[in-house]
């Protein structure tokens, strides 16, 4: 095993960028090979996942399955630094999870099969890279591999929907989505260089995190400098955490995106953001962090609300969850902003939860759509009549995400607001109010859609499929086993929150 | 005793197994349910006994400092935060437990809640035979039980919360059991955003405490209020914002809105959740948490005044609703408040005593009234003005019904009567005058509308509806017999019988032990007045030898006020429609209009404009092109030359 | 002796008069050779520089008459290409005036 | 330095060997039936790999002076030669098919570009100012022909004045330079002037404008911006496979000799006169903003290319602009850049050219639905373009990343700032490309015939509803309407595409051999 543990994370990598490669070479003219194959890969993926998680020692702690290769070497010293902490952890396995079921769900894509395939693995190299690299030039290199197959994964197997009062297409959701994102990864190039050149100054040039976070410590990264790249750092990761005003590219992608895209844009993607934040913005400037944070969780909380409050008057079901996305990762930017140990724990543990919650959504929404192609809330009705299955896991999902005890959604907000109450207390009050109206919102949506005698256009529908009841029914057991027993999780995050506040 | 935790695990157990095997269970797997609760019935027996049986001398068991009750006291790790064991100070981590808390509050309210449990499903067993749905119900209803049941076990504020809010969904799950009408699914939602409204209060209260105590531990919460270690502001906050969930749950005004129409879901529901367990959770909490009101009297008051304020407006729409389950539901809501004021006027005891009383008397009620609506076959509700004289029909649900009311109504030696007497006597040793005025009028009130209700639905001529109306299933009878009996006799307990614990106040009992007092002035006149209110309703509705119209039509502005509800109905749906919902629009619209098309998609705009204007520089005629290159020599040029010289 | 300076002045002022009628004439021959007239220009500098820099230390070789020679090589060879190709724009287009010769812009 | 003037004359064997080989190819080109023209081609690819073959056997870890010093042979030269010679390879690959079609006289048209190839040689060998310019001008007359090829082509024709009129000017402009700063320093070997200037008795207005002069000359050379305006023209209106060539051998011979002139002529005096990092720096920005800037407002491919061309014209001056600070990583910097950008313009180019040579056309807006009818060009196309926005897995993205390294860390942050910024600008015509080739259906070729409307389309705005009436409320595409699939491309263009996606992937994943080489080169002409 500790020969596994040499090379687990490589693999993490390797394994889904080699499965896209491979699938290049299916033949065009067998779809279902691509899926399959697409599985298989997701499967290993996931068993490596699994098995980095459960082997990472939260006794221990730090950054552990620690290997370097060398890339470039002087006078830049880029090395391929592989090495994982108690917040990637985690989210190493969220994505697992969450890629096998986006590739499970992605059954209903018809057009181009394999190519979609092939750009959805790498999107889910790309998300691993980025939670398990330690070297800035390929954290940044697998934050982009993760953003580039959007624009064709949106434009192309997307949908076009025209609202009465304004319309939105596949190609406007796409490419805004991928300019507001490399926007945002153009400041985080320019953070990053900047890291670089102070730590060139200080005469031992680096990109490796830990390397510049010791320099740091040192002082070698002034104060005044920290003070204007920290923001570049959380307005360039906080644009993918769909921090506000910077989240609009969210719910139009979203709702442009096919089912499976949306699950892991949602689901993993604009964890990212939250996670470069932490590892990079936190870590690396920690003294303009500290200056910053009352802005970022200001901003944060104009998230909750904001974002809670949009979906309440949306109609479009993708537009509700893209809009309760937002409002979610707002409590992740309350929970980092609050610098407090169990504040920054609870934005991890929502990372993760959301994560899972949102992706069952948009699994579930999908289908309904793959179904009757109308996501119009106030169309669809009754739903629950043909479709319970499905009602029941959306459902689920939706009491998940009003932050209902018993589920995962629930011990995460109920952590940031302990972190945030003891930091800044009149936010996390207002907080509580947005997980209050998140509630409205859901349970209007329960009612409107899904409960309430359903009319008889809908009586040609069909419920869940095999693969949706099974995702579904995973997901539904995940969100109901965290809530319960968050500690295994918890153990790991607490370790890396440790990792984290320890630069301050 | 430890396995006291087994009592809520049961039902929990259940709920899951009847969702995925209900296809193939006998009964839908009903019987998974009633076992289930039936076993916690078991072990709560047991458990009593083990804790009547405990002393000091066990070491879970200690005598608690502000209590000075027997407190029992069970728990296991739940998970970590933060940086456990890292931090210097306790702040930086969060540490829970699974736990649980007996201790005499404890014991008697599982007692109500195993038993009205046991008796609701039991009878729910015929009232809901042929529903489609007949396996949800039970599931649903185990799910119920098992939140509650944690709720009262619950030794930290997070446990307690979880717990609150379970029942808060199951609740909404019920109400809206029939969701294909717009009636039910409306209720529920309303029902759970309104409480949900109140639980803001409560978690925030909790961080609050947290905050300042460290802990989510209830005891170390209070310790920390009687200590003097909060600030009295923060106690007071605490207390409030606690109060606020409280009333949430316990529907106190303004917040009662939502329990007249969580009358849309099944009556056994009802009977259960909105009128024995689920809705007095509010009471519970303030009971449990009284130390921290007790530390600070501005609260107290307030409680008290939204007590009294929730228990006489409620009664005078109980009075003039037609509705039989809704007056149940007003008259709910307006005992709700009494023992709220009686709390308020550290009636304490008096308070769980009304409580458990109460519960057993309108349980039954409630069951009768579904009896009723069983027997005349309406679904939705009953409208008393189309019912009568259904004591022919239906006599031993009449029976059983009258007894429910008089018994809540107050007649003397009956157990409503003794409880309200106990909360009369706090009221009046407490608090201002006014108050034990108006308590009393509240008091006369609801035997009024008890009498009412009990005259016009079962005595008196026929009704349009009542005509072909038949007795219900013995089962349901049996229930409601079980509870007759305890609606006459649970109030007897409170005397302190030879070899007993110097009665129900000797037992439950907050800061010392309370004997029965009696005073007979109180008594008499509440117990005349209850007696007054059902002689003259006989002769209003029975005999209808008495007509009120001349009254009515005097009082005919202050009537529609009163049968508006007080207009509070009105005003939340202008609070929604107007300001929540036009807000959102524009919020909305803001994000599109504003946020998108200007501020994201204007700079994109520009740079593109940008474009196509530069594009023209490239005017395609060579000389220009030249002349560019001669500009830009001279340019350098003198920049150079400037710079050097 | 004359001073350098004025050799590199009427340079100046030839290679000005190129540059203003290559900005200013609108066929493409005459602006061919008003390009002629600025290599002139350089080579004036050139050979004045050279004779100029002679005695002075700096003189190694003739480099100033060399680069003149090559100039004027290269600039006759410049001169044939480019009626080359305008002599085929005039056989397609039947026009040599610049003005006409923009389709190809923006 | 006079060590007689044929000494290691011997070095220069591989020019005397590309020279032969040319005048060979126009030789045999007279008796060649005009059918089998394509022989030629092969020739002189083959004739390219003997050249590489001769100088990796004669010239590794040679350093000499030729000519007492006009020239030198070294490490330097070297890697430019292969290099050179490489892209030579590569465009001969683009040109068959294109030239069997569309081109008359294939067999000048060959010599000639191998007579460029020669002149790009010289201009990394040559270390004096005359000779500088005469290699220059040896590549620009052969360039001034090639752009004019398509003789009966208004458009080429066009193209062929524009340049060679610009091209004239700049010359004359550079060769004005020259003639002050001989007349100032009274030298013009790189050495000498590097010499003069650091005494200081030696600056007068006359050597400013001279440098002034100089710098421009390059600038138009480099097509920096404002001596940019003839690129889109020359660039729209040559063969595509001329193109291609100027796009990627003229920049990079002329960013060759910047590099040495730099190094050699100008940095050992840099101390004395800081502004021109400066000032290369304001032009670095204007080049690299303009460049892409006017890039959104394109229809027409080949002009789009070169608009971007000027774009990444621009980063690399950034990297010139470094040159100062750490001449080591800048000018590894700038060499690797150059490389990846021309690897990745190879095959980008080879995708159009694949297409080009079925349709005829090179409207962006002519290639919807190409991810249907050719997707193998189309992927090529949209991996190429990726790798020129800077986009992982790609080599555009590390080169980008290294470039913009050495420019931050040469104490310009606002400028790789700038850089980074411009390179998002790009990113978005370069998804236009992509969205026309895979998100457009094919049919939507049909009415986007005359620019307007091309630009229409190109503009998201405009297109809007077209593809919202496409993809309204289906959950994915419809399947495209069955346009017939164009034929294959060539095996030639296929391979050259195969090839360059493998050197564009693998300079993106793993540099670091290309880095050592580039290493050895830059050492070659470290100024101090």
């Amino acid at each position: 095993m500790a020969n596994f543990d040499q090379v687990s994370l490589l693999l993490l990598v390797l394994v889904p960028l080699a499965g896209a490669v491979l699938t290049m070479f299916l033949p065009a003219s067998r779809p279902r090979d691509a899926w399959q194959f697409a599985i298989f890969v997701s499967v290993i993926s996931l068993a490596l996942s699994i098995a980095v998680f459960l082997r990472y020692d939260y006794g221990v702690g730090g950054v552990q399955f620690v290997r370097q290769y060398d890339w470039i070497g002087h006078p830049v010293n880029i090395g391929l630094d592989f090495g994982v902490n108690g917040i990637g952890a985690p989210l190493v396995l969220l994505n697992g999870i969450v890629l096998l079921g986006a590739v499970l769900i992605s059954q209903t894509i018809r057009t181009r099969t394999r190519d979609f395939f092939v750009l959805l693995l790498a999107l889910g190299a790309g998300v691993y890279g980025v939670f398990i690299v330690r070297d800035l030039f390929f954290l940044f290199f697998f934050y982009e591999l993760a953003v580039l197959p959007m624009y064709l994964l949106i434009g192309v197997w997307g949908s076009s929907t025209d609202f009465t009062t304004f319309l939105r297409t596949k190609e406007y959701g796409a490419m805004k989505l991928m300019l507001m994102l490399v926007a945002g990864s153009v400041l985080i190039w320019i953070g990053i260089l900047a890291a670089y050149v102070a730590s060139s100054q200080a005469g031992s040039p680096t990109f490796n995190i830990d390397e510049l976070s010791r320099l740091q410590q040192d002082g070698a990264l002034p104060r005044s400098m920290q003070l204007w790249v920290f923001p570049l750092f959380a307005v360039g990761f906080g644009t993918l955490a769909g921090l506000w005003p910077f989240h609009t590219w969210s719910p139009d992608g979203h709702v442009a995106a096919p089912t499976g895209v949306s699950m892991l844009h949602a689901g993993v993607l604009m964890k990212l953001g939250a996670f470069g934040i932490i590892q990079v913005g936190m870590i690396l400037t920690p003294q303009g962090a500290e200056v910053w944070m009352p802005v970022l969780i200001g901003l944060g909380t104009v998230n909750v609300i904001y974002g809670a409050i949009s979906a309440l008057s949306q109609r479009d079901l993708k537009y509700v969850i893209g809009y309760s996305s937002v409002s979610h990762m707002g409590y992740v930017m309350m929970g980092i902003a609050t610098l407090h140990p169990v504040g920054l724990a609870g934005a991890v543990l929502q990372m993760f939860s959301h994560g899972i919650m949102t992706a069952l959504m948009f699994a579930m929404v999908g289908a309904i759509y793959e179904r009757s192609h109308i996501r119009d809330s106030m169309i669809l009705n009754g739903l629950v009549k043909r479709m319970g299955v499905t009602t029941f896991f959306f459902a689920a999902a939706g009491l998940a995400s009003l932050g209902l005890p018993g589920m995962s959604g629930f011990i995460a907000e109920f952590m940031v607001f302990t972190g945030a109450f003891r930091t800044y207390w009149p936010l996390a009050v207002l907080g509580v109010i947005g997980a209050a109206i998140t509630a409205v919102y859901i349970l209007r949506l329960l009612a409107r859609s899904f409960f309430g005698e359903s009319d008889p256009q809908w009586d040609n529908l069909t419920d869940a499929s095999t693969i949706e009841k099974g995702v579904g029914a995973a997901f539904v057991i995940i969100l109901i086993a965290v809530g319960v027993w968050p500690a295994p999780l918890l153990r790991v995050i607490n370790t890396g929150v440790a990792s984290a506040l320890s630069v301050f | 005793m430890p396995l006291a935790f087994l009592i809520p695990v049961f039902s929990f157990a259940a709920c899951p197994l009847i969702i995925l095997f209900q296809r193939w269970l006998p009964l839908r797997g009903a019987p998974l349910a009633i076992l289930a609760i039936a076993g916690g019935f078991a072990v709560w027996v047991w458990t009593l006994f083990g804790f009547l049986g405990a002393s000091e001398s066990n070491p879970a068991c200690a005598v608690n400092g502000i209590t000075h009750a027997l407190t029992c006291h069970f728990s296991t790790d739940w998970f970590e935060a933060g940086l456990p064991g890292v931090a210097a100070t306790v702040d930086q981590a969060i540490h829970l437990d699974w736990g649980i808390l007996i201790d005499p509050l404890t014991i008697v309210l599982l007692g109500l809640i195993t038993f009205v449990a046991l008796g609701v499903q039991l009878y729910s067993l015929a009232y809901m035979k042929g529903d489609p749905r007949f396996g949800w119900y039970f599931a649903w209803q185990a799910l119920f039980v098992a939140a509650m049941l944690t709720l009262a076990l619950a030794d930290n504020f997070l446990l307690l919360y979880i717990a609150w809010e379970l029942v808060g969904l199951c609740s909404y799950l019920l109400i809206g059991f029939w969701f294909e009408q717009p009636g039910p699914r409306e209720a529920a939602k309303k029902a759970f955003v309104v409480t949900r409204i109140g639980d803001v209060g409560l978690l925030v209260g909790i961080l609050l405490l947290w905050v300042n105590v460290g802990s989510f531990s209830m005891t170390e919460a209070f310790a920390a209020a009687q200590s003097g270690a909060l600030s009295s502001g923060v106690t007071t906050a605490a207390a409030l914002l606690l109060l606020l969930g409280a009333m949430g749950k316990s529907a106190q005004f303004p917040f009662h809105v939502w329990l007249p129409d969580a009358m849309e879901g099944p009556t056994p529901v009802s009977a259960l959740i909105h009128a024995a367990t689920m809705v007095i959770a509010g009471v519970y909490l303030v009971a449990r948490a009284y130390p921290i009101f007790a530390a600070s009297p501005e609260a107290l008051l307030i409680v008290a005044s939204i007590g009294l304020i929730t228990a006489l407006g409620a009664a005078t729409v109980a009075l003039v609703s037609t509705d039989l389950k809704r007056i149940l539901a007003y008259s709910t809501i307006s005992h709700l408040g009494l023992m709220m004021l009686s709390l308020g006027a550290l009636g304490w005891t008096a308070a769980v005593f009304h409580l458990m009383a109460h519960g057993f008397a309108k349980a039954l009620l409630f069951l009768g009234a579904g009896s009723v609506m069983h027997g005349v076959g309406a679904h939705g509700d009953v409208d008393i003005r189309r019912v009568g004289g259904l004591r022919r029909a239906m006599p031993i649900t009449a029976v059983v019904f009258s007894i429910g009311a008089l018994s809540l109504g107050g007649i003397p030696i009956l157990s409503g009567f003794w409880s309200k007497d106990e909360i009369l006597l706090a009221v009046s040793g407490n608090l201002p005058v006014v108050f034990i005025v108006l308590t009393i009028l509240t008091a006369a009130l609801s035997a009024l509308y008890m009498a009412r209700a009990m005259f016009v639905v079962f005595f008196g001529p026929e009704g349009e509806d009542s005509a072909h109306a038949h007795e219900s299933p013995a089962l349901m009878l049996v229930v409601m017999g079980a509870l007759a009996v305890l609606a006459v006799g649970f109030g007897w307990i409170a005397f302190d019988w030879p070899g007993s614990f110097g009665g129900f106040g000797g037992f439950v009992f907050y800061d010392h032990a309370e004997g029965f007092h009696f005073n007979i002035v109180l008594a008499g006149i509440s117990g005349v007045l209850a007696i007054a209110a059902f002689v003259g309703a006989w002769l209003v509705y029975a005999r209808r030898s008495i007509s009120v119209a001349s009254w009515r039509a005097r009082l005919a502005p202050l009537l529609k006020v009163v049968e508006n509800k007080y207009y509070v109905d009105e005003f939340y749906q202008w609070a929604i429609d107007r300001v929540i919902l036009t807000t959102s629009a524009a919020v909305a619209w803001f994000d599109r209009a504003m946020v998108n098309d200007v501020a994201v998609n204007g700079p994109a705009d520009v740079v593109r404009r940008a474009g196509f204007a530069l594009r023209l520089h490239v005017t395609g005629h060579v000389y220009s092109y030249a002349l560019a290159v001669a500009l830009g020599v001279i340019a350098l040029a003198v920049f150079w030359w400037l710079r050097s010289a | 002796m004359v001073p350098l300076l004025y050799f590199q002045l009427l340079g100046a002022a030839l290679f000005g008069i190129g540059l203003y009628g290559v900005l200013a004439r609108r066929s493409a021959v005459l602006i061919v050779l008003s390009i002629e007239l600025m290599l002139n220009a350089v080579n004036i500098n050139l050979i004045a520089a050279a004779s100029y820099l002679n005695g002075t230390g700096r003189f190694e070789a003739f480099d100033g008459q060399i680069i003149a020679i090559f100039v004027i090589t290269v600039a006759a060879a410049e001169v044939g290409l480019a009626f080359a190709i305008i002599l085929r724009m005039y056989r397609n287009r039947g026009t040599v005036n610049v003005d006409e010769i923009n389709v190809l812009r923006g | 330095m006079t060590t007689g003037l044929t000494a290691n004359l011997y070095l220069l064997t591989p020019e005397f060997a590309l020279t032969a080989l040319a005048f060979l190819v126009f030789t045999v080109d007279l008796f060649l039936p005009e059918r089998s023209k394509e022989w030629l081609a092969g020739l002189s690819a083959l004739g390219l790999v003997g050249v590489i073959i001769l100088s990796l056997l004669m010239l590794p870890g040679q350093t000499a002076e030729l000519y007492g010093g006009l020239l030198v042979v070294d490490g330097f030269g070297l890697f430019f030669k292969i290099f050179f010679l490489a892209i030579g390879i590569g465009i001969i690959a683009l040109s068959v098919e294109y030239g069997k079609a569309r081109l008359q006289h294939r067999g000048e048209f060959y010599g000639l570009l191998l007579f460029s190839i020669l002149g790009m040689n010289l201009m990394a060998m040559s270390r004096e100012l005359l000779t500088a310019y005469i290699s220059l001008e040896l590549l620009s007359f052969s360039l001034f022909v090639l752009v004019a090829y398509g003789l009966r082509e208004a458009r080429s024709n066009e193209a062929g004045i524009k340049y060679i009129i610009i091209g004239a000017l700049s010359s004359a402009v550079m060769l004005y330079g020259l003639s002050n700063v001989y007349a100032a320093l009274g030298t013009t070997s790189f050495a000498g002037i590097a010499a003069e200037l650091s005494s200081p008795d030696t600056v007068s207005p006359v050597l400013w404008v001279g440098i002034a002069l100089l710098v421009v000359g390059l600038g138009f050379k480099l097509s920096a911006a404002p001596f940019h305006m003839w690129a889109p023209d020359t660039y729209e209106g040559a063969p595509l496979p001329v193109t291609a060539y100027l796009a990627i051998g003229s920049k990079a011979a002329a960013f060759a000799l910047t590099l040495r002139l730099f190094a050699e002529a100008i940095l050992p005096a840099a101390d004395r006169w800081g502004e021109w990092q400066l000032v290369i720096a304001a032009l670095a920005a204007l080049t690299m903003l303009v460049g892409n800037l006017v890039a959104l407002a394109q229809s027409n491919l080949k002009r789009l290319m070169a608009y971007s061309s000027i774009g990444h014209v621009g980063y690399a001056l950034a990297g010139v602009a470094v040159l100062g600070s750490d001449f080591a990583l800048a000018a590894k910097a700038v060499i690797f850049y150059l490389v990846v950008y021309a690897v990745t313009n190879l095959v980008v180019f080879a995708g159009i050219a694949a297409y080009y040579n079925r349709e005829g056309k090179d409207d962006i807006a002519d290639l919807a639905g190409l991810a249907d009818r050719q997707p193998f060009v189309a992927a090529t196309i949209a991996i190429g373009l990726f790798s020129l926005a800077g986009l992982p897995i790609f080599a555009g993205f590390t080169a980008k990343f290294y470039l913009f390294v050495a420019v931050a860390d040469g104490g310009f942050l606002w400028l790789a700032g700038v850089a980074i910024f411009a390179s998002l600008i790009s990113l978005y015509y370069y998804l236009q490309v992509l969205r026309q080739m895979y998100i457009q259906p094919a049919h939507a070729a049909a009415d986007n015939a005359d620019d307007d409307a091309a630009a229409a389309a190109v503009a998201p705005a405009d297109s809007d509803d077209a593809a919202a009436a496409h993809g309204h409320n289906h959950g994915h595409n419809a399947p495209p309407p069955d346009i017939a699939p164009l034929p294959r491309p060539s095996i030639l263009l296929t391979a050259t595409m195969g090839i360059g996606l493998l050197a564009v992937t693998w300079l993106g994943v793993y540099p670091a051999p290309l880095l050592a080489l580039i290493e050895v080169a830059s050492a070659a002409i470290v100024p101090y």
